[in-house]
């Protein structure tokens, strides 16, 4: 039942907020979803459903509750919260003056870089501090244009970042690791260069390890063998590695399925446990776990190398 | 230059020789130790950054001569690179062809293919798209229970990264199939790598040997027997060689016309070999009987060929004088109809089948359609069927209107043999001399119709060679196979066929592909051509097919057997 | 006493134990060091001397335990040797059976054989001779392409001396057959023996590694489908496997009714199986369809049980609420006619077959004929024939007089299967519980004609189970075997089939050989048996046929499952 | 042409003669062969004619220019030379006389043991020296009886021996090496034992190394893969080993051929050379041969005897 009234979902959580553990609330909303909607890898528009902004006004409302409490929102809506043909203006203000009016410290939304604009970013910086969540994906503008599907830029996203900066909100940059097309080990390099290449623009990066949704362009190469998602020990790799100033997050959604992130199904659970405490943390000794499955992941790294383009499950 | 060159075929399998720092001979394992990949464009940020990488790949390359594999996908980046070295491009199937002059093609994700049509239809559509003289490469695909089925598909280059990879999961792999190692209650192997734990390695060695033995079967021309054998690991290979069978230009196309080993006929894809549908297609099209009233209907024998069989010998004496009267036609499976002027033809007298006596219903119908087909061709007055068992029964069941001697060599059986031929020979007219027919069936057979009366017009025969009137020898028959001189050359050339026309040089023993101008399609190795330019004329035998030499860059087309200039 | 026995069967095929020294598993390669013979009394001057060096023999036997063969010919001798040893008997085929309770017989000159029907008879004639639970030696002749076939066929002990000797001539063994060595370009294989040339040793690793495969392939059940790909090797082998399966009684009377494999019908000899041959039968003679006016024809899927495959759900639904008046049958190769009640019992569920939408003529026949034959005895009012394909026009070309409806599975195809059911429906009578008809049919299938009525008489179905009126359990259904409770076996006693009788004791687990006073001949390995005596009853699983536990005085018979004392 | 007026064959040669070589004639009569005839391996009686005393005596005649010069003269029938019904009384005595009045020193013929009678031997020996030859093939009784089908016993044969003996005979006895239904190391050990055995009855020893002859019934066991002919080696082994007071010969008739004894087929012609060699020096230096395959020979007689009766050719 998918009722224009309701969010798709709400969660209270922990985050780390500027180098400590608070109170969060996730809301994703549920909006007409993602305008672009073209990506390779992304189900979440199928959600979508024309919601108005009283739908959306309305939406919000439900859930205050959970919002009760809270230092940091997360409103998500499987697409652009900037974009006004998703939340319309309205809606948008009615929100801010409520999470204004609840003590709400920070507010976490997502968007596009081409709906970043000046007008909606003061509007938000107005009510409360603001981290603008951008799914670059990839610092490469081949693996994000052609493998991905992006459609937009490493310089539109560093354009939308500088804008940011520029009027004291601050930016999350999503990461995905292990697009289709990449192997094991060129999924590593490519993470851990595009978080390099990041880093200056963001002020936290976002992890997010591939999965395979239904109703998707990945889902069908999945289905042909052409595909698996990432191992757990790549995100680990990628995060003990990477060694930058930002903190890097990242929420193993789906771990140890076979759709999801998964190393051989012993370990996948304390591995996912590992990531998600160094997501909180930031200290490099919660990602000290091993399993036997490590060396046939290294392995892996080696070997894919050299399958042109199929993985080796 | 080229790097790569194809030196045998058997079927679509090929052995042929990559030159790299050592000469690889194909099909072979690649390792990465043999090749320097610039690798996806995707480990860069940009195509900028792309094209740095191919400098200083360039530069950086290793001594000795490696395969260089071309920055991919090569359609998104059309990157060349300009190097005294053989270079590989990787290439999707379906998707256009950028560069046509790569000694090795590798086909991207090759190891996803699954299922055996999308095995066949990728692999055929790869192969016909490359030239026939590149090496065609499938990355992770092979195991030792498929690698005949893709080496007979057409594949040049495998490598071992699936196995190895499996091994590491413990999956065990031998030419019967993929195992979970520890449901094995004894390991089938006994090769060190066992003993020791090691199934990457053991999974490694497999590959090898199965590859060796893949070599082995298409030096002896045996590949396609071994298929048919291996292909019943599992349903899939065996479905995947029915449609192989059905694709049958592909098939045509890259099959010798003459093999040195027998050919078992030992299933029922045996039926489906392009040898079998060609030779009665030839029987049906090209030849053409003598003028005769009396068709002498007779089973094979297991001894080829079969005149030299003992129940053929009892027919022959049970003739007598009947036999220039005759016309002899064997019935057999899988090759149906065997004119006795053809019978030391390949596969006629190069075949060995299970015999017990049953003919199943696809032999049946094949044999009788093939007969009818040949009778609605070819009228005689009278025919006489010196058959027994089932052949017969098939035969009457199809309506096959005959004198019935019910066959055997028994005294008694063959006396009814000679009576039914007496009675059938009664006012017939005598048959031409019978090695000048056996002459003009085989040229017809080998050159197409016409050719037969063309090279034995006014020729008379002594030994196994034809002579014209001059007393010049125009061709000899050796084991079936027929070779023209040049007398017997000119003869021919004007029908067109079988000639293949080189540039203006005089080739000396043989004549390589990038030396051959035209070349008639119907060429297949093995066979009998003519060479002609304006200043040479010649003949010699077919190493590879008339559309493979017009395509070729290397390798031998035509082994010449004599040449002169004109 | 007795020191072999026979622990799992796959057609004639075996794996035994044979208890020497070491417990040996059979199929097996005997060793010199493994027996001790008395030799053949042609060693000696006369039969004095022989008598002599048997008592010296029987003096000078080392510690252990060997096998010990009696002199031979024992005809000629009638030395029989009173020792607590495995004892062994050089027998030839054809002459009487001098000594019935011998562990081991030999058959002498086994190395002679030749040709596939020699093999085949000789094989049979000795087998049918010896009791079933001794084992068969055949020395000098197993070589590794034949070994699968020599086991298949009833062999349960070889040698390496054929291949040993053929090493030292410079004979190259593979399981791919017989090679001179130096006519092979590469050697196929990577075993030390081989780097270091020593080709006896290696011909008898390749033996052995053979060896530990067929072992392998009985354990899993899957010798049949090794057999079918190997035999291919060389022609006389594919004649071999054709002729054996001709002896139909031979291979029905050892074929076990259930494996836990996938059945691969892979060849055109998979349609002569036991297997396919015996569920046709049974369906045709054993299993009635319910009343029903409406037949249905279906085609099947590759996922098994049909009825969880996509396509089977769409028909379903397309059915609707219509499925109460309709009877199905699916139409498959190479099992020609699954009723829906049985497509979960071996092997309808268990056998997977090339797929390329192509039917051979056999196949087309024996569908056809299948059908037809099912037809006959089993008469509808209305047949709808939702098939497309070639499958379809063999039924029309067969005169399948049905509504064809073009099957599919399109909207627009399943609307006129819709439209075709509603149509054939009008006023048909309604088929009662399914679950119970299916409980009816495999009653039927597996004990005969009438045992469903008795079965299930008044009784009704909760889950897989069936219940009588007083709720007591009679039977229940697993992965489409059915299994007898003491209830259910009470009602099926009177029909007198599917019983062992045993010997006045209280069996535990499981019922030993020398324990059964009599048992149906019908019984085979797998099969739901009811065991009982003055003093039990109890019922389980046959462990070898009813024949076999009549004549055996070693091995498990059945395994209980439940039982009492009465 | 078979006339019973010509012999089937007649040859000069040398033979060891009491020690030394001398100048011999060897006559083979055509007459209506042998009247048991059931050996296994013996096909000489398809040559048989019904030949009377004139045939057989105008048969002598035709070779007597043959005859002359030589000391030592065997006449050979397929059969047995005292059996009346094969050579008719009238004829061994024509034989005889003109033997005796060519100066010929001995006569050798053959016979079974049954025709052996003291009348018959009277008579020849009253003529000239005579050693008669008999065929035992084997001391084994089981082996001649049942393997050979010789239709005699040991216990006859030494009835024969002693009878010649006692009125001045010499007799030769053929042993075969190799009857069907012996391994090869089965059959070395049976000639061997068998020379021993003789060697009290015997003035000289044949060895007969068994070759297959046509429409016999050893040709057919043969031809299904049943027989193979002894090897060279083998009959070298007994040469060599058997250790006797009396002389042993051989003549390895169709050495080489694959219905012969033969060995691998490049050493076959010296390894019978050899043979022949010693037969006249008894010298075993003469057998001093070697040959690559006598080594594949040692293992035929290790494996053929764990082949059950079947040769490992």
């Amino acid at each position: 039942m998918k009722s224009a009234r309701s969010p798709v979902a709400v969660w209270r959580g922990r985050d780390l907020f500027d180098g400590r553990v608070a109170e969060s609330t996730t809301v994703i909303l549920r909006t007409r979803g993602c305008r672009w909607n073209r990506c390779v890898m992304c189900g979440y528009a199928q959600e979508g459903v024309d919601a108005s902004a009283e739908d959306i006004i309305a939406q919000f409302r439900s859930i205050l509750d959970k919002v009760e409490g809270a230092e940091l929102v997360k409103i998500y809506t499987s697409g652009s919260f900037l974009d006004p043909a998703e939340v319309p203006e309205a809606a948008r203000l009615e929100i801010l003056r409520s999470l204004r009016d609840m003590d709400v410290r920070r507010l976490v939304i997502e968007s596009r870089p081409e709906y970043i604009d000046r007008l909606a970013l003061e509007q938000i910086l107005s009510f409360l501090d603001a981290e603008i969540g951008i799914g670059l994906e990839s610092s490469s503008d081949l693996v994000r244009t052609y493998l991905i599907n992006k459609g937009f830029t490493f310089f539109d996203f560093t354009g939308a970042s500088d804008m940011i900066h520029s009027l004291g909100g601050r930016v999350k940059t999503y990461l995905l690791l292990k697009p289709p097309g990449l192997s094991e080990m060129e999924a590593i390099a490519d993470a851990m260069r595009s978080a390099r290449d990041a880093e200056p623009y963001s002020d936290i990066i976002s992890l997010n390890l591939c999965n395979v949704q239904r109703n998707t362009p990945l889902e069908r190469m999945w289905q042909r063998g052409g595909y698996r998602p990432p191992w757990l020990w790549s995100a680990v790799e990628v995060l003990r590695e990477a060694s930058l100033k930002i903190p890097v997050i990242c929420d193993p959604v789906g771990a140890g399925a076979r759709r999801g992130p998964h190393n051989c199904g012993t370990c996948d659970g304390y591995v996912a446990a590992a990531i998600r405490s160094f997501s909180l943390s930031q200290s490099r000794a919660d990602l000290n776990v091993d399993c036997s499955c490590r060396s046939v992941w290294r392995k892996v790294l080696e070997l894919e190398d050299l399958s042109f383009g199929v993985p080796l499950v | 230059m080229r790097f790569f060159e194809v030196l045998r075929r058997d079927g679509p399998a090929r052995l042929g020789r990559l030159m790299l720092d050592r000469n690889i001979t194909t099909p072979c394992i690649i390792s990465p130790e043999d090749y320097v990949s610039a690798g996806s464009i995707f480990r860069h940020r940009n195509l900028e950054e792309a094209r740095e990488a191919k400098v200083s790949l360039t530069e950086s390359l290793p001594a000795g001569r490696r395969l260089v594999v071309l920055p991919y996908p090569y359609d998104l980046v059309n990157i060349d690179i300009d190097i005294d070295a053989p270079r590989a491009l990787v290439v999707d199937p379906g998707s256009p062809l950028p560069l046509k002059d790569a000694d090795v093609y590798v086909l991207r994700a090759a190891g996803a293919i699954s299922g055996a049509r999308d095995l066949v239809n990728t692999l055929i559509e790869i192969r016909e798209s490359i030239p026939p003289d590149a090496a065609l490469y499938t990355p992770a695909l092979a195991t030792p229970s498929n690698l005949s089925l893709l080496v007979y598909l057409g594949v040049d280059i495998v490598d071992s990264v699936r196995v190895e990879m499996d091994g590491y999961y413990s999956r065990y792999h031998t030419r019967d199939g993929l195992f979970q190692r520890d449901e094995l209650s004894e390991l089938p192997c006994r090769c060190e790598h066992c003993s020791s734990g090691d199934t990457p390695a053991h999974n490694i060695l497999k590959l090898e040997e199965e590859l060796v033995w893949v070599r082995e079967c298409i030096r002896s021309g045996t590949l396609r027997e071994y298929v048919e054998r291996q292909v019943r690991c599992v349903p899939w290979m065996t479905a995947a060689l029915r449609l192989l069978d059905t694709q049958e230009r592909y098939m045509e196309r890259r099959t010798p016309t003459h093999r040195g080993s027998v050919m078992y006929a030992n299933t029922s894809e045996s039926l489906r070999r392009v040898e079998v549908r060609r030779f009665v297609s030839r029987v049906l099209t090209r030849y053409r009987p003598p003028e005769s009233d009396v068709l002498l209907l007779l089973p094979c024998s297991a001894r080829k060929p079969y005149s030299e069989s003992r129940s053929h010998r009892l027919f022959r004496s049970a003739m007598g004088g009947m036999r220039r009267f005759v016309h002899e036609l064997i019935l057999t499976s899988p090759l149906a109809i065997v004119p006795r002027e053809l019978e030391d033809v390949y596969p006629a007298a190069h075949y060995d089948t299970p015999v017990t006596g049953v003919w199943d219903l696809e032999e049946r119908a094949w044999v009788i359609n093939s007969l009818k087909s040949y009778l609605k061709k070819n009228r005689y007055t009278r025919i006489v069927a010196h058959l027994e068992g089932e052949l017969c029964d098939a035969l009457r069941d199809g309506g096959i209107d005959a004198i019935y001697t019910g066959g055997g060599t028994g005294p008694e059986e063959l006396e009814r043999l000679r009576e039914a031929l007496e009675f059938a020979c009664a006012s017939a007219r005598p048959i031409g001399n019978f090695r000048l027919q056996e002459f003009r069936a085989k040229a017809d057979f080998y050159f197409g119709a016409g050719a037969g009366d063309i090279l034995t017009q006014g020729a008379r025969v002594k030994g196994n060679r034809l002579f014209d009137s001059a007393g010049r020898t125009l061709a000899s028959i050796n084991s079936g196979r027929i070779a023209l001189t040049l007398d017997g050359a000119r003869r021919l050339l004007p029908l067109g066929v079988y000639i293949v026309r080189i540039g203006d040089f005089i080739p000396r023993g043989t004549v390589l592909a990038p030396g051959v101008v035209d070349a008639d399609e119907q060429i297949r190795p093995g066979d009998e051509v003519i060479v002609v330019s304006d200043y040479f004329l010649g003949t010699g035998r077919a190493r590879m097919s008339g559309w493979e030499m017009v395509a070729s860059r290397r390798g031998v087309a035509v082994e010449l057997r004599e040449g002169a200039e004109v």
